[in-house]
């Protein structure tokens, strides 16, 4: 008998400790973030779609189209276009195509790519209501870019 | 009481619970043979986000396997990622240099508390407690920043590579780790006295969903589920694995058998990843973060291998078969809570809807792993 | 649970299982550690192998017995490993399609202490792809052993529900069968 | 009898109360909203309006927008028929509540019976709202209401007795007229003569959690087992209706307490606030908004309890304990009173 009362005694006290610890939190501030009109800045190591690098010197991509980001990507959505052309060593880029809509993010591309052409961006604001819309042509943006 | 009650009344019905059910965490539906609130069989019907990962092994290099791997359980991916680099070590006889060792440990620990928490807030969240979910989801939001500042992923991490790591950790994520450590042990007063010592959540699980040592064996049931029936098993102490034979750490083991049991063993492995971070930290050395002999392709020798880590949820195994060629001849994904949910249709007999929800809860499912 | 005599047991079982030659049964590939490796470097894919139990390196392999049986030994093999008190962990299969056989491994572990793996294969002709249950020894095969059909199509005789599990109930293929092409 | 002067005050008294049940299941819903938030360090409503304040203003257009859905094989008039009686009990329950010492529409002398008659009639509502629904889920949860109501109107009623015992009426207002004076006057406290005092109250603040469906007992919308319970396949004001008359029912249920052990509209210290008045109507309201605060913060702080354990803190606790209850307040009574 003396244990069914002291149950029922710890156990009031366990509520009532929950109630004070609710309450306390109720308050302080809040630490959620008001996204539309707040965001945070992304960490350095955040991993967008890709892109081309710019590279400084020479004001435009750094791609020799050796094709290896297309061919380590696990789910196949690169497509690199070169073009042999007149007065050029090696072959010239002329579309870089990122399918992100099957893209897992994994980095495969980046790490194959030698010459560090590519690089992931920042971007993360991405919606919308139609999949070409994530059909990217990677050199465009690039020129877009200036 | 439960069985008599079975017994007096005929009339029974039939329940769908899920696939879309707040409850199944996603799309788990279970077949239910209600006889009133009794449950008289449940019958999990798996397969509505099944993806055929192990026939993406054998159409995939090795190399593009691993993002997969992040995929399976989203919520402890770090884990699945060390399990399948540390086959794949294995079978071509690659050598992990000793720095890289040290991150995956720390990373995979902070995500196996990251996802221990997430569990913890879904499961009192099923007993209908709604804020310790999003007390829980601030400390793992912390988690999530931390492994995103050296990821660059906030779920679904591909962070390793065959051989070390992406790339290397900075001082101030070891640092902020520390710094997370001692704020998340100053909130884990706050948790036990909000929920663990709470009389409701008490009465709920003491004596809820019992799941003997046999019928974990039987079923193949490993994890925090078999911790909690009393058998001292993880594959981290049985079959040391990466560096941690060099970590003093425990095992917590209950003897219970009952919810309640496999609540505190998860509560309190938070309490030892924690000392499993501070010392792997305390002790990380300098150096390479990546084997200097990595072959661009890897071919490992034919023949078959098995490798198993422990997962927040039990022991995930991969089993491979190589012909000698670049991609796999076959690869078998054991994964932890197929296993233990196997067991649900014959703990669950019996129970009240409530109870058996209770039940489903501590077993920490995660839908895209069983079903893979 | 002793190691030594489950290796012992097993060993017989296999033995037994050497209808034609029995003395040739034990003697597995000459090199006892990693030899499905060592000898057939880069030759076409391996011969079958011969019924029989080796003791594999478990640094390289990740099991530590590595017991092949006959068909109708399965059963036998898993009440041996379950009367050890060993558990199930998975049961695949593998399609070995140009010898025309598929394989249904059992992997088997031990959790009660000293880690302690068997896996335990069989192979099966690949046109009549019939096994017997083992789910009245282990309940737990009951979900591996549906998958395992779901996969490969391999019918196990007794199984109380072999219907699809993760595939949907009205599919007709098995997709990791290596002439599967895709639906 | 001046027949014009009384409709005028029928009518008054009509749009008063139902513009008083109605606005407080809006803000309430806002201020359950809010202070959930805010409990877990989030915001909560904050777009329409300052702090979110013409939220309810917009989920209830929003709601009143939105199509009914009558799903297949509903007993259609039965369907309609159960968010009506989830709301009108409760809007004339309002009727016998004496805000003050004046402001009550109807001083009925036995305006306690009164309130329990109308407030069984809730029940109804979640049973053929349940049955009508024609849901697996939705009459598991109006079978678990049913049971649950029964086992907590037993011990609730009797708990009231007591009261009654002690005070004499069943007239709200008198209830609360013998509690004038200072806090140590009111029933809660055992310095009233009656040393139980305390332990009624919990019992009877429990018993009305219960009765009202709210957590930790609200089985019957358990959404992490029954979905949404009872009213899963309601939509648009139907579910609106369930709402409201859920939110006018913890109003009901906190005037309720406030009136039998909290004084009513008395100040607790009369003599050492005296220009805040020794009584009024505004009194009242605090300490029913102080009990709907708590209500509040008991739902988001404690795990659902489950039928078993609900059904037996009533049949092994409270019944027995307000029945011991009853009786050492009868013995007071006789012997002392």
């Amino acid at each position: 008998m003396a244990g069914y009362f002291k149950n029922i005694l710890s156990g009031s006290w366990s509520l009532i400790v929950g109630l004070s610890i609710t309450q306390k939190e109720f308050f302080k501030k809040p630490v959620t973030l008001q996204y539309p009109w707040e965001s945070l800045e992304m960490s350095p190591r955040f991993r967008g779609h890709i892109q081309l690098v710019k590279d400084a010197e020479s004001g435009t991509h750094r791609c020799i189209c050796c094709g290896m980001c297309e061919k380590g990507c696990p789910s196949g959505c690169i497509t690199v276009k070169g073009e042999k052309q007149e007065g050029v060593k090696g072959k010239v880029l002329v579309g870089y195509d990122l399918d992100f809509t099957k893209c897992s993010l994994c980095g495969q591309c980046i790490e194959n790519c030698k010459p560090a052409a590519i690089e992931f961006s920042k971007e993360y604001n991405l919606a919308s209501t139609r999949k070409e819309d994530f059909h990217y042509d990677l050199l465009k943006r690039l020129k877009e870019q200036k | 009481m439960s069985s008599q009650a079975l017994s007096q009344n005929k009339e029974r019905f039939e329940l769908n619970l899920g696939p879309q059910h707040p409850a199944t965490h996603g799309v788990l539906r279970v077949k239910l043979l209600m006889d009133g609130e009794y449950i008289v069989n449940a019958e999990p019907v798996l397969g509505y986000i099944h993806r055929m990962h192990e026939l993406m092994g054998e159409n995939r290099t090795w190399a593009q396997y691993l993002p997969n791997m992040g995929r399976l359980d989203y919520l402890s991916a770090l884990s699945y990622n060390l399990g399948y680099v540390e086959l794949v070590e294995k079978m071509a006889g690659i050598e992990v240099p000793e720095r890289a060792e040290y991150i995956r440990v720390i990373t995979t620990e902070l995500n196996r508390i990251s996802s221990h928490l997430l569990w913890f807030g879904a499961f009192v969240l099923d007993l209908g407690g709604f804020t310790p979910l999003l007390y829980a989801f601030d400390d793992r939001e912390q988690i999530l920043d931390l492994l995103e500042a050296v990821t660059g992923a906030r779920l679904t991490y591909c962070y390793f590579r065959f051989g070390g790591c992406y790339n290397d950790v900075e001082d101030n994520f070891l640092s902020g780790t520390l710094a997370f450590i001692k704020r998340l042990r100053s909130r884990m007063p706050m948790y036990h006295n909000l929920v663990t010592k709470n009389v409701i959540l008490m009465q709920r699980l003491e004596g809820v969903g019992p799941i003997s040592a046999e019928m974990c064996r039987k079923y193949g049931a490993t994890g925090p589920v078999l911790r909690g029936s009393g058998v001292n098993y993880d594959v981290r102490k049985n079959e040391p694995y990466s560096i941690y034979p060099e970590i003093d750490f425990d095992v917590p083991v209950y003897h219970e058998c009952d919810s309640m049991a496999r609540y505190n063993v998860r509560m309190d492995e938070i309490d030892q990843c924690m000392r499993i971070i501070e010392q792997a930290i305390a002790k990380i050395p300098e150096g390479p973060v990546m084997a200097e002999k990595v072959p661009k392709m890897i071919k490992p020798e034919p023949g078959d291998y098995y490798h198993t880590v422990e997962a927040a949820r039990g022991s995930f195994g991969i089993r491979a078969v190589s012909d000698g060629k670049n991609q796999a001849y076959r690869m078998k994904l054991r994964s932890p809570t197929f296993s233990n949910l196997s067991l649900y249709q014959e703990a669950s007999k019996g129970m009240l809807l409530a109870d058996a929800l209770a039940l489903m809860g501590s077993l920490d499912l995660v839908i895209p792993e069983i079903d893979r | 649970m002793n190691k030594l005599n489950v290796i012992d047991e097993l060993k017989a079982l296999a033995a037994e299982g050497m209808p034609a030659a029995p003395e040739v049964a034990p003697v597995a590939p000459p090199a006892p550690e990693g030899e499905e490796g060592a000898a057939p470097k880069k030759a076409a894919p391996p011969a079958p192998r011969k019924n029989g139990l080796l003791e594999v390196v478990y640094a390289v392999k990740g099991v530590h017995v590595d017991v092949q049986v006959a068909v109708d030994q399965v059963v036998r093999a898993a009440q041996i490993i379950d009367g050890a008190g060993m558990t199930l962990e998975a049961i695949t299969g593998v399609d070995w399609i140009t010898d025309k056989e598929l394989e249904v491994v059992y992997d088997y572990s031990f959790t009660g202490g000293e880690c302690f793996r068997v896996v335990v294969r069989t192979r099966i002709p690949r046109d009549q792809p019939n096994i017997p249950t083992i789910s009245k020894v282990f309940p737990g095969a009951n979900w591996h052993e549906r998958e395992t059909f779901d996969f490969f199509g391999i019918n196990f005789e007794g199984h109380p529900q072999l219907e699809y599990l993760l595939l949907p109930e009205d599919c007709d293929f098995h997709p990791l069968l290596k002439d599967f092409k895709g639906c | 009898m001046d027949l014009g002067i009384n409709v005028v005050e029928m009518v008054i008294y009509l749009v008063g109360i139902i513009a008083f049940a109605a606005g407080n299941a809006a803000y309430l819903v806002w201020v359950e909203r809010k202070g959930a938030a805010h409990i877990q360090r989030r915001t909560g409503p904050k777009e329409v309006g300052p702090f979110g304040l013409l939220q309810p203003l917009a989920d209830g257009a929003k709601l009143m927008s939105k199509q009914i859905i009558f799903p297949d094989g509903v007993d259609k008039p039965l369907f309609m028929l159960a968010p009506l009686l989830a709301m009108v009990p409760a809007i004339m329950i309002f009727v016998t509540i004496p805000f003050s010492e004046t402001l009550v529409a109807r001083d009925i002398n036995i305006g306690l019976l009164m309130i329990f008659a109308f407030a069984s009639v809730n029940i109804l509502a979640l049973l053929i709202g349940g049955w009508a629904s024609r849901n697996k889920y939705a009459v598991i949860s109006a079978a678990r209401a049913v049971s649950q109501n029964v086992a907590y109107e037993i011990p609730m009623l009797v708990i009231t007795i007591t009261i009654v015992l002690i005070t004499g009426s069943m007239n709200l207002r008198e209830i609360v007229a013998s509690q004038a004076g200072p806090f140590w006057h009111w029933n809660i406290l055992p310095t009233n003569g009656n040393f139980l005092g305390p332990i009624t109250f919990i019992m009877f603040f429990i018993c009305s959690l219960a009765e009202t469906n709210r957590a930790p007992f609200d089985l019957g919308e358990a959404e992490s087992e029954l979905i949404a319970g009872f009213h899963t396949e309601y939509s648009s004001m139907g579910f609106g209706l369930f709402f409201m008359g859920e939110y006018a029912n913890i109003v009901i249920g906190a005037a309720l307490t406030t009136i039998l052990f909290l004084g009513g509209w008395y100040s607790p210290f009369p003599e050492t606030i005296p220009y805040l008045g020794t009584a009024g109507a505004w009194w009242f309201l605090v300490k029913m908004y102080l009990l709907i605060w708590t209500v509040v913060l008991i739902r988001w702080t404690y795990p659902r309890v489950t039928l078993w354990s609900l059904l037996n803190l009533s049949w092994k606790i409270l019944i027995p304990f307000s029945l011991l209850n009853l009786l050492a307040s009868a013995g007071l009574v006789k012997f002392l009173g």
